[in-house]
């Protein structure tokens, strides 16, 4: 019951968190939007016994990453407001479309009969701390790991990016 | 025995390897008596080897160098019997006195000691040929002689002439090399060796018959065609005496061009079995002579008479080793080394007095001022002609013997070949009259003179060599017969008609001698004729066969090749693989446009394509 | 009236179509990034959802490396964009079409 | 385990191609590079002399698994069959660094793409896992590219790119093959396989082996080059550099038919004898065809590269004539080959860094001037042409007379291709070497020098060797052709003609 109306209540908040964030012409509204539903997001891991998931949602993308979009957006200093206008011609209606086939492709999916695993209740998931990494340090050590080197290389990427003064800038047109 | 047998073919190539290396150093005369004795040594170890045999004591030796290639079931193997010990004889001892020859006609030439050097290789080469025991070592030196002629007929490679010559010859050698080749691939595929005893044991014992004999005699008749320069493949002979004079009287008269009679004679087990290709071996021979010598006729070139002459006599060996008169064939092969070579050397000391004139037209009267070559070339020219009792006669006069006796259509071939024996006759008087009688018509400035004596002294011993020649074998003792036969044990040597058949044939023959002989001095005795209607011009140009050659295969093939060249391989072949590339291209540059640059028109394909694949998924799911 | 994993998969489902609709209207190039972000996170909630209802964890594992890869490619992204805003003075995709074909 | 002796042959030249870059003067990049490379021929030579000729099996082997599930790991080992071709990679490229004194531009990255190739081309022929051959066969395109793109003529890019598509299209079809190869014979082996000795175990059916054969042989035919595959050959010979050329020659070619003999009749029996006729003919046109064409080439280069186009269509006549004298005479040809067009080409260097053409119209008369070098190019030419006692005889009378039982039209069609060797050969060194002195530029050239003669004498002295006594290169052939012939046998109701079994012409006219 508690569930019903935390998704509820949630849910929403997350609608009304995306949908913000497509619909406001400035983009500091756009991430407040984001930041809200990506919270209430955080808030069905818990309800879905997810706990370390929804601690790292929190912490990482409703803090590190929406600040740094925020940062962004101050430090480049276009948070000011877009016109709506489309330039590409037949952009708009084409997505509209393109939007309103997948929603009723979803749609239908969701009323089909899928096959999938069975459920036991008696063997509720435990998102712990623990046990994820069991998970991570056991099964998943190499791709863990992997991860890591992808992590370095995009932090050196993204420095190497920063780096350039506007001097560097005739060497990247050559 | 085994090191003394090997030192025959080693000291020529130590010789040669000596002469690469040091050549230019040791110099004048130093290299030319380097390769002399080099060779001189051979001889002289043969010499002694041979004794043995000549006593009947010896037997047949083989010395084994080494493993080569066991695959075919050959070694680096030499044989050491009659027929090669013939051979090594006449090869080594003719090239010495010519390498002595050589020393004096070379004198001055910048490389002097690199042509000794090709002459070293030249007489190690067919020494492997005659001395191999199997068909591969006879092949490489099959290929070595073409590759020392190659480089002694283009030894002055600054002449454009030399170069083609050279070229020429080993060209078409190479054709008849694929003759051998494949006989050597059919041999192999019946015996599954290459070796001599198992292939000419098993030919003997009846494993080869029939169409396949006929098949392996014939590839191996074109082979030794080439190389003997007989019909269709002489025409590199002519050609090439553009080398120098001593290497057209070894290689191109006394040696080398015989190897084609030598491996009809060495393979005659094959051909006992294979009577058609026997028969056609005598055909061409005939043919060739009469054809060769109706040229030789025409010539005015000294050396490109005897070149024709060569080819004529060279057919005549066809003719005996076809009817199966192989020691006939080796018999006139050995004495025509004789005549031949000093004939050569004759004329090469003519030109060399002459001051490099070789046109007969322009020479005469000059009996007086070279006496020495002129009396040993009239030897030669008697014993060529036929006249007895000098070698010439009785080596040829037992090959006509031997034909006439076979009956039945080797009559006819007789009589081409005493057609051949008259005009041979006639055009060595011509050749005679024109340059040593009548009036001197040479061009100004020019004074003849002998040749000094390192050049004449191997003319006087050939000349010698040309009289007793002959008399190893005659009707009257057949030492020659008696010596050859162990080797041709497999074959029924064809033998020569006895008592008074024997004597009219030979008066046949001298009297076309001399009916040649006699009208050629009616026609030149006390003038030159013109000689330049369209009858000599025929023959002046060989029948024009050699411009058809050239038309056909030289300008035809290289046209054909610059088709294929530049239009079938650049247009069609890589002009498709281009194709390819420039399709891609141009497919690419259609599609271009729809790369707009604009991020959001590639999303929304990518979301096109998201909902496609989504919508077929759900479609497949039963929808 | 209990929630069954179907509804947080509607819930995926609808703000997966809105993040695409962000991605295909607008041309603020953080807008667009964040879209993408938003599409991720639907995503995850579905693999969360699955796990708790098949009970495995593989789900959250799931989750935990899509995360890390949003991170590193938010990072690079916006490295480039304060790049390209750098040269151009704009954030709209729209001005950056040279690799137009 | 003893030491990784093969590991090591690959690992030299990298380890020397990295030291190279990393010292960062252009002065040492030669002699660091040619010690790299002696030292690497040494460890070649040091496996010849410990090989056992008489073992058919692969020697010194190596192997570790990597990923057990794929049945990938690293394999190496050496038999009969890639002895001689490592041990000539090994000779061939001091020899090409020592004649790549003309390059100036960016030494460093040159010498060290050059020992790159090297190790890719001896990990191809000492591969043993199909996908670690692969890695191999795909690294060595790359420096090749940059040699060709680099450090080329006029239309290097033209050239390099023709190559590089042309060959990597091959290779994606043999990618294709190894794969679907691997994991076909997963039911059979308990699991997929790359290892190539695994995979012998394995059966295929007929219409598995045509289609794999194909993948394959493409691959393989493309880089041979068999007709019609062959016009990347020219373009690419003529725009490398001289090292480029020798090696592409000397070596490279022979991957393909290395890759014929090995793989494909080895793992495909059964179609390899249905396609014998097939490949047959394309081998004897090839032979024919390339010489023709070689004939009226204006250009040095371009007609030693046709040269190949024929030489190497013995090669693959002696490997599908499926005896032991034809495969026999395969290998020992692509050695030859090797020798005998490497130094071609080493030469035509030579005479192109004294005038910078390659038009034969430009030369004439050379002998004159530069009599050692005429003398060096005759050889050659003779050694090319199949002279007895040089070593290109050998092969070409092993091949011959090896394919006449089992291919007796084509043995007797490919005899042909002699007499034009000699043709265009002959002809070209009559146009380039003899006569007057046509044209004024080459009256000063300058004969050989000592670093020429040394490039010259090792190859020509192996030539000779070679020529006279080939004996211990067949021992080490033999064993391990004739294990390729029974497991054919074996596999397919193919019987390896006996020589010395027929009597009759009829088997000559009829088949």
């Amino acid at each position: 019951m508690v569930e019903t109306v935390l998704f509820v209540i949630f849910g929403l908040a997350a609608l009304f968190g995306a949908i913000t964030m497509v619909w406001a012409r400035n983009p500091v509204y756009s991430a407040m939007g984001l930041m809200l539903t990506m919270f209430s997001i955080a808030v069905f891991y818990v309800s879905n016994s997810a706990h370390f998931v929804a601690a790292v949602q929190v912490i990482i993308y409703a803090g590190a990453v929406m600040t740094l979009f925020l940062f962004v957006i101050m430090l480049i200093g276009v948070d000011k407001a877009e016109d709506r206008s489309e330039n590409l011609p037949i952009q708009r209606p084409l997505a509209l479309a393109l939007i309103a086939l997948f929603g009723s492709a979803v749609v239908v999916a969701g009323r089909l009969a899928w096959t999938t695993g069975v459920h036991n209740p008696l063997d509720p998931v435990n998102g712990s701390v623990e046990a994820i990494g069991n998970e991570l340090f056991r099964k998943w050590v190499l791709p863990f790991e992997v991860t890591a080197l992808l992590l370095i290389v995009a932090a050196a990427g993204a420095i190497a990016l920063a780096f350039f003064r506007d001097g560097d800038d005739a060497e990247v047109d050559a | 025995m085994d090191l003394a047998l090997s030192l025959i073919v080693l000291l020529p190539l130590i010789g040669m390897l000596i002469l690469f290396a040091f050549g230019r150093r040791i110099g004048e005369p130093g290299a030319g008596i380097v390769a002399t004795v080099a060779v001189a040594g051979s001889f002289v170890i043969a010499l002694v080897l041979a004794l043995d045999l000549f006593s009947g004591e010896g037997s047949v030796e083989t010395v084994r160098w080494f493993e080569w290639l066991p695959a075919f079931g050959v070694e680096a193997e030499l044989r050491w019997d009659q027929l090669s010990t013939l051979m090594t004889l006449v090869v080594t001892g003719v090239g010495s006195l010519i390498h002595l020859y050589s020393i004096g006609y070379m004198h001055g030439d910048a490389r002097f000691g690199r042509f000794f050097a090709y002459l070293n290789l030249f007489i190690t080469s067919m020494l492997i040929l005659v001395l191999a025991n199997n068909f591969a070592l006879l092949f490489v030196g099959w290929e070595l002689v073409g590759l020392s002629s190659y480089l002694l007929i283009s030894f002055w490679f600054e002449r454009d002439t030399a170069a083609a010559a050279g070229k020429k010859a080993f060209v078409v050698n190479r054709v008849g090399d694929v003759g051998f080749i494949v006989a050597l691939m059919l041999i192999f595929s019946v015996f599954g060796s290459l070796g001599f005893d198992t292939v000419f044991d098993g030919a003997h014992n009846g494993e080869l018959t029939g169409a396949m004999a006929t098949a392996i005699a014939l590839l191996l008749l074109v082979g030794a065609a080439g190389k003997s320069a007989q019909l269709p493949l002489y025409v590199w002979l002519p050609d090439a005496m553009e080398g120098p004079t001593p290497v057209s009287a070894l290689i191109h008269a006394a040696t080398m061009v015989t190897a084609g009679v030598y491996m009809v004679a060495r393979t005659g087990a094959i051909f006992e079995v294979a009577p058609i290709a026997a028969a056609t071996v005598a055909i061409v021979g005939a043919a060739t002579a009469l054809f060769a010598a109706t040229i030789a006729m025409s010539q005015r070139d000294i050396k490109r008479v005897l070149a024709y002459s060569t080819i004529s006599q060279l057919g005549y060996m066809f003719m005996a080793v076809g009817a199966a008169a192989y020691v006939a064939g080796i018999f006139h092969l050995m004495t025509h080394a004789f005549f031949k070579a000093l004939l050569f050397l004759g004329a090469g000391s003519v030109i060399h007095g002459m001051s490099d004139e070789q046109d007969m037209h322009k020479m005469g009267g000059l009996a007086k001022k070279m006496p020495v070559t002129f009396i040993t070339m009239a030897i030669a020219w008697l014993a060529i002609s036929g006249m007895p009792p000098l070698a010439g006669f009785w080596s040829k006069d037992e090959i006509l013997g031997v034909v006439f006796e076979r009956g039945g259509l080797w009559q006819v071939l007789w009589g081409v070949g005493l057609a051949t024996a008259l005009l041979t006759a006639f055009y060595m008087t011509r050749m005679m009259w024109l340059t040593f009688f009548g009036e001197p018509r040479w061009d100004e400035g020019i004074q003849p003179h002998e040749s000094p004596k390192l050049m004449t002294i191997p003319l006087v011993v050939l000349a010698g060599l040309s009289v007793v020649g002959g008399l190893v074998n005659t009707p009257f003792k057949l030492t020659l017969e008696h010596f050859l036969e162990p080797v041709f044990e497999a074959v029924h040597l064809a033998h020569a008609p006895e008592g008074s058949v024997a004597w009219i044939l030979a008066a046949v023959s001298v009297a076309a001698g001399i009916i040649g002989i006699g009208a050629a001095i009616f026609r030149y005795r006390d003038r030159v004729p013109a000689e330049d209607g369209t009858g000599w011009r025929l023959l002046n140009n060989g029948y024009y066969i050699d411009d058809m050659y050239a038309g056909v295969f030289a300008r035809g093939g290289k046209l054909g090749a610059a088709w294929l060249a530049f239009r079938f391989d650049v247009r069609g072949i890589d002009g498709a693989v281009e194709g390819v590339g420039s399709l891609t291209r141009r497919v690419g540059g259609w599609l271009r446009p729809l790369q707009t640059g604009f991020v959001r028109s590639y999303g929304l394909a990518v979301v096109a394509g998201a909902v496609g694949l989504l919508v077929w998924f759900l479609s497949r799911g039963g929808l | 009236m209990t929630v069954t994993p179907g509804w947080y998969m509607a819930l995926a489902a609808v703000l997966f179509v809105i993040g695409t609709g962000g991605i295909l209207l607008r041309r603020n190039a953080l807008v667009m990034f964040m879209s993408v972000e938003l599409m991720l996170n639907a995503v995850n909630l579905t693999f969360v959802a699955a796990g708790r209802e098949l009970n495995v964890l593989d789900g959250q594992v799931a989750v935990f490396f899509v995360m890390v890869v949003a991170a590193a490619e938010v990072v690079v992204g916006l490295a480039i964009i304060v790049a390209v805003f750098r040269r151009r003075q704009t954030a709209s995709v729209d001005e950056l079409s040279e690799l137009r074909g | 385990m003893d030491f990784p002796i093969l590991s090591a042959l690959i690992a030299l030249p990298v380890a020397g191609g990295l030291g190279v870059l990393l010292v960062r003067r252009d002065e040492l990049a030669l002699p660091l590079s040619i010690t790299s490379s002696l030292v690497t021929l040494g460890g070649a030579v040091w496996l010849l002399f410990e090989f056992e000729s008489g073992e058919a099996g692969f020697q010194f082997v190596e192997k570790s698994t990597w990923h057990e599930p794929w049945g990938v790991g690293w394999h190496l080992g050496v038999d009969g069959i890639s002895l001689l071709l490592v041990v000539l990679t090994a000779f061939l490229f001091p020899i090409a660094l020592l004649a790549s004194t003309s390059v100036t531009h960016r030494v460093r990255q040159y010498m060290a793409s050059m020992l790159f190739l090297q190790a890719g081309i001896t990990g191809v022929f000492l591969a043993l896992d199909l996908l670690v051959f692969f890695i191999f066969w795909e690294a060595m395109l790359v420096p090749m590219y940059f040699i060709i793109g680099i450090w080329g003529d006029e239309r290097r890019i033209h050239a390099a790119v023709k190559f590089f598509l042309y060959t990597a299209f091959g290779s994606a079809l043999m990618f294709a093959g190894i794969l679907s190869l691997g994991f076909l014979v997963s039911d059979q082996l308990g699991g997929p396989t790359f290892d190539f000795v695994e995979l012998l175990g394995a059966d295929l059916t007929r219409t598995a082996q045509f289609w794999l054969f194909g993948a394959f042989g493409l691959s393989f035919a493309i880089k041979v080059p068999i007709f019609p595959f062959h016009t990347w050959l020219p373009d690419a010979h003529v725009e490398a550099p001289t090292a480029g050329s020798v090696i592409l020659a000397g070596v490279l070619l022979k991957l393909g038919a290395y890759g014929l003999l090995r793989f494909n009749l080895t793992l495909f029996p059964e179609a390899s004898v249905d396609l014998v006729p097939v490949l047959a003919v394309l081998a004897v046109i090839g032979i024919l065809y390339g010489a023709i064409v070689a004939i009226v080439q204006t250009d040095i280069k371009r007609l030693v590269a046709y040269s190949s186009v024929s030489h190497l269509g013995f090669v693959v006549l002696g490997v599908f004539a499926l005896t032991t004298q034809g495969l026999q005479g395969g290998v020992i040809q692509m050695v030859n080959h090797g020798l005998t067009t490497g130094l071609l080409f080493l030469l035509v260097g030579m005479i192109y860094e004294r005038r910078h053409t390659r038009e034969i119209s430009e030369f004439g008369g050379l002998a004159s001037v530069m009599p050692l070098f005429a003398g060096a190019f005759l050889f050659t030419a003779f050694a090319s042409i199949g002279l007895p006692g040089l070593n290109g005889f050998v092969g070409e009378f092993f091949v011959l007379i090896g394919s006449y039982l089992s291919l007796p039209g084509y043995a007797v069609a490919a005899a042909f291709g002699v007499v034009l060797a000699a043709v265009y050969l002959l002809w070209a060194y009559q146009r380039m070497f003899t006569g007057e002195i046509t044209v004024e530029a080459n009256r000063g050239l300058g004969d050989l020098n000592l670093r020429e003669k040394v490039i010259i004498v090792p190859m020509a002295v192996l030539i000779v060797f070679l020529g006279v006594y080939p004996k211990p290169a067949l021992d080490i052939i033999e064993p391990s052709v004739d294990a390729v012939l029974e497991r054919i046998e074996e596999k397919t109701d193919y019987v390896v003609p006996e020589f010395g079994s027929t009597t009759d012409i009829a088997v000559e006219v009829g088949e």
